[in-house]
């Protein structure tokens, strides 16, 4: 343990054939349709070209035939494990744009709700990562708190895992009269089964034995790929737009920002983007409980609609911390009431880019782990 | 479950079971399913969900299997784009007869949200192999997948495997009866 | 640091190179600049103190109808303040040399560029399709693109 | 040689203590839905799916006025109206008591394309679409997921067709007549000064 996994053999000495292999793009631990062209040496992986584009659903195109709130939908299928998160920084931009402020009660309700759906992307994340290691135990346990979670939205927004739910100047739907207790209990479970997973699956010796040393991950490559939410701060790098550029009410709340220290290998490593998703859960706990204490049950969520939504001629580039990173739209609008343009900077697209970077003199084993580490949705790569 | 209801009716009592050697077959077939582990797009993460506690989809006799050729059937759950459609032929065209085909949600079904605009997307997997159930929801709860198993269950417990063309022609006649 | 503060400082660096700055009302402060000094502004904007955009949030093609143009949006992390650049060219010449050796995290953002808008980024060094399939024809996200008929012998229109 | 025993004493005691957890867990709280048997409305185990989930859409007909909204609102362009004017004295008033402004030859909703955003909900007046707990649907044909919810029949629409043309022909009539009444009488009022004008002009 402490030393570097890397293996350097002199390569002249080995007679090994160079092989290229081909995973995907229906493979179990590609996490979607990816593809990579994997390029081996032996066993060590010495090159990784991955293929993208298998789910390309011409976001950007429908955004400019779609009116403002037509969008939303949309959005909600960029990265399906997390469409609260998704939705907030588009509504926002909007907000802006035409210059709404939002109830208090509405923006609670927006914390709350992009927490819950933190904690569920990140339950995934730890659940998937563990399904690549051949855990297969805590996936039935993190699943079976995220159909908690879940149950909480379908009862505010009638979806289960698509919610359309933050419009621009409100919520599609009030929350329920028993939400606070529901949210607290479920803070509560949450709590209870994070403990079981750490002993169950992140501090299971094998599992760290696996995962530790693998796939460094230094912070200058971090920044220069863009790299940006648990694969930047596992790296050491306290980079999180809650603190950094506070929006929204993010500011009122006391909660730290979770980074890897090298915990059981080197910092940046597969355990530390693991651990830094899995310490985060708590901290969202820490930020619901806190917001429930403040937030208003009374007033209207809707009370700020616009009825016509038109914002005037400009661009904006919004930003927002999602449960993966940075999530950005580039909203340009010419003054009707459709969008001329929206890019979207998609947070997976970027954190994929650094793979081939990361991934490269670890056995062809480790690239699983690397790739389940860095927690990507192909819904968002592709959009 | 044609089957094992005979068994608590009195005319059949006595623990023997007369039936047709077809209706075996077509029982233990749809009694134990093996599918395509293969996810797509949205519609996947629910198909996770069906697999894990809550809907436990092993109560089906459905397990996950990773090589076509081992598998029964295939549950498209997501977009198919272009890129993606030849890929899905092919392994369509691994899996052993008899296969089946279930199309979850919207987008499989007619291209969903994206058949107007989208430009790289495949309107519709029945475009390129035979669909057996659409199901529809966007994407459907996990219990509507799971009723979705029970109508291609149905479906294969009506198969004809001896005397096909026969029974394929009576069925002909007795549709073309209801049609008049 | 504001950004009328940046823009001074670019404009007493690189002079004519930057044509224009922009922070009307609605709009995020961006200066436009040409496409010949593109690189030097991006490498003075990365390494000079005090400025320090060593973060590329987001890069983007954009259709402008007449003619086409690339946004840049950065971001600093050590000192929190953001900025814009944009730069357009022609539709007959659409050449734009690439920062992929300044922020790594171009290489794909350019790719999807080319692929979306048919943007050349010069000296990029493996410039390919990257969401559409690599013989797919004619550029997507440009307001005159017209849907195929047919790719691969499957029907694209509904 | 301490640390490799301490390695495998470790790797022995985690999963230990992993299957501590997996024991107590033998004897939790069953949490799966045991579908068919048991309805998810019920309130069968821990989650019960609530009532505004948004599965199927139905139209009451009733209610309907034909507004349109709810085609211009959905982002898919799934649902296609198609509208009759109605004839004045021929309009029952619709369910709720309000005026009947439109009648509703056609009204589809194809399931194979909606992706239930529930934004044809919000702009609807008289509440006729509303989405509902049913999800149970699934078909061997797509087409049957092509839904019409119109309740009129052919020969009630070609009745109401023929009203109408029949209203909008005399209308048209009267209006003419009026409309010659009115330009004789403003001719008979005062001769117009600019064609006098033009005529210069030309």
């Amino acid at each position: 343990m402490g030393e570097t996994k890397k293996v350097e053999f002199e390569y002249s000495q080995i007679d090994s054939e160079r092989m290229r292999l081909n995973v995907g793009p229906q493979h179990p631990s590609t996490h979607g349709v990816l593809r990579l062209e994997v390029e081996l040496d032996g066993e060590i992986v010495t090159e990784v070209i991955p293929h993208i584009g298998y789910l390309h659903r011409c976001f950007e195109k429908h955004c400019e035939k779609m009116t403002y709130p037509q969008v939303i939908p949309y959005i909600d299928r960029m990265d399906y494990i997390c469409a609260m998160n998704n939705e907030w920084p588009y509504v926002m931009g909007i907000e802006k744009l035409m210059g709404i402020e939002v109830p208090e009660k509405v923006e609670y309700i927006r914390v709350i709700f992009a927490e819950l759906n933190r904690i569920a992307n990140h339950q995934i994340a730890i659940a998937t990562f563990g399904l690549d290691a051949g855990a297969f135990t805590p996936f039935l346990y993190l699943f079976r708190d995220r159909e908690f979670i879940l149950s909480i939205f379908e009862k505010a927004s009638g979806g289960r895992l698509l919610y359309n739910y933050y419009w621009v100047g409100g919520l599609a739907a009030d929350v329920h009269k028993e939400f606070k207790e529901d949210v607290l209990s479920i803070v509560k479970q949450v709590r209870e089964t994070n403990k079981e997973i750490a002993d169950l699956l992140l501090y299971n010796k094998i599992f760290i034995e696996r995962v530790a040393n693998v796939g460094i991950l230094p912070a200058d490559v971090a920044i220069s790929y863009g790299c940006s939410g648990p694969v930047a701060r596992g790296s050491g790098l306290a980079f999180d737009l809650r603190k950094d550029a506070p929006y929204s009410i993010y500011d009122r709340f006391d909660f730290d920002v979770v980074t890897g220290h090298g915990e059981v290998g080197t910092v940046g490593d597969c355990f530390d983007r693991n651990i830094v998703r899995f310490h985060e859960m708590e901290q969202s706990c820490r930020i619901i409980e806190q917001a429930i204490e403040q937030m208003p049950m009374d007033g209207d969520v809707r009370e700020k609609l616009p009825k016509k939504i038109r914002p005037p001629k400009g661009e904006i580039y919004t930003k927002a911390e999602n449960p993966k990173g940075e999530l950005g739209f580039y909203i340009v609008s010419n003054g009707t009431d459709k969008p001329e343009r929206i890019k979207s900077r998609g947070t997976s697209f970027v954190n994929l880019s650094v793979l081939p970077e990361i991934s490269k003199g670890y056995l062809f084993a480790d690239l699983i782990m690397i790739l389940g580490s860095v927690d990507i949705v192909l819904g968002e790569v592709d959009r | 479950m044609g089957l094992l209801n005979k068994l608590d009716d009195p005319y059949y009592g006595g623990g023997i079971i007369l039936g047709k050697v077809e209706d075996i077959l077509n029982w233990g077939r749809s009694k134990s399913d093996w599918y395509l582990q293969f996810g797509l797009a949205c519609c996947a993460i629910e198909f996770m969900a069906v697999n894990a506690s809550h809907f436990d989809f092993m109560r089906f006799g459905c397990i996950p299997r990773t090589s076509p050729r081992q598998a029964d059937f295939i549950i498209i759950s997501g977009t198919v784009t272009f890129k993606m459609a030849e890929r899905i032929k092919v392994l369509y065209e691994q899996m052993a007869e008899p296969k089946y085909v279930i199309s979850m949600g919207s987008c499989s079904n007619c291209g969903g949200p994206y058949w107007e605009h989208g430009y790289h997307v495949l309107k519709g997997v029945d475009r390129i192999i035979p669909v057996d159930v659409y199901i529809p929801g966007c994407p459907p709860r996990p219990e509507a997948l799971e009723e979705g198993m029970i109508r291609l269950q149905e479906k294969i417990n009506k198969q004809a495997i001896f005397n096909k063309r026969k029974r394929l022609a009576e069925e002909e006649k007795q549709e073309l009866i209801i049609d008049n | 640091m504001q950004a009328q503060e940046i823009y001074e400082k670019l404009k007493a660096e690189f002079g004519d190179a930057i044509i224009e700055f922009n922070a009307e009302p609605f709009f995020d402060p961006f200066v436009l600049v040409t496409t010949d000094k593109l690189f030097d502004i991006c490498l003075y904007l990365r390494d000079t103190q005090g400025l320090e955009f060593d973060y590329l949030s987001c890069l983007g093609g954009m259709d402008y109808k007449e003619n086409l143009g690339v946004v840049y949006h950065l971001y600093s992390i050590k000192l929190k303040h953001t900025f814009v650049i944009k730069v357009t060219v022609s539709k007959e010449n659409p050449f734009v040399p690439t920062v992929e050796r300044i922020w790594r995290t171009a290489d794909w953002h350019e790719r999807e560029a080319y692929d979306m808008m048919g943007i050349q980024f010069e000296g990029h060094h493996n410039l390919i399709r990257i969401l559409c399939p690599y013989d797919w024809e004619n550029f997507p996200l440009r307001k005159d693109y017209v849907q195929p008929d047919e790719y691969h012998g499957m029907k694209v229109p509904y | 040689m301490k640390k490799y025993i301490n390695n495998i004493w470790l790797g022995i005691y985690t999963v230990l203590v992993g299957m501590k957890i997996t024991i107590i867990h033998l004897f939790a709280k069953n949490v799966t839905v045991q579908y068919p048997n048991k309805h998810p409305l019920e309130k069968a185990s821990g989650d019960k799916m609530p009532m505004n989930a948004r599965n199927r859409i139905f139209v009451d007909m009733d209610l309907c006025n034909g507004c349109n909204g709810c085609a211009r609102a959905c982002p898919v362009n799934c649902i296609t109206v198609q509208t009759l004017k109605v004839v004045p004295g021929d309009a029952p008033p619709l369910k709720n008591g309000e005026k009947r402004g439109l009648w509703v030859p056609s009204y589809t909703l194809d399931f194979a394309k909606c992706c239930f955003c529930g934004l044809c909900i919000d702009p609807c007046p008289t509440e006729a679409i509303k989405m509902t707990t049913e999800f149970e649907y699934s078909a061997y044909d797509r087409k049957d997921l092509f839904y019409k919810f119109s309740t009129m029949t052919d020969e009630e629409i070609q009745q109401k067709k023929e009203l109408l043309a029949n209203f909008q022909a005399e209308k048209a009539k009267k209006e003419a007549e009026a409309k010659k009444a009115a330009d004789a009488a403003k001719a008979a009022e005062a001769p117009k000064p600019e064609t006098g004008e033009l005529k210069i002009d030309n």
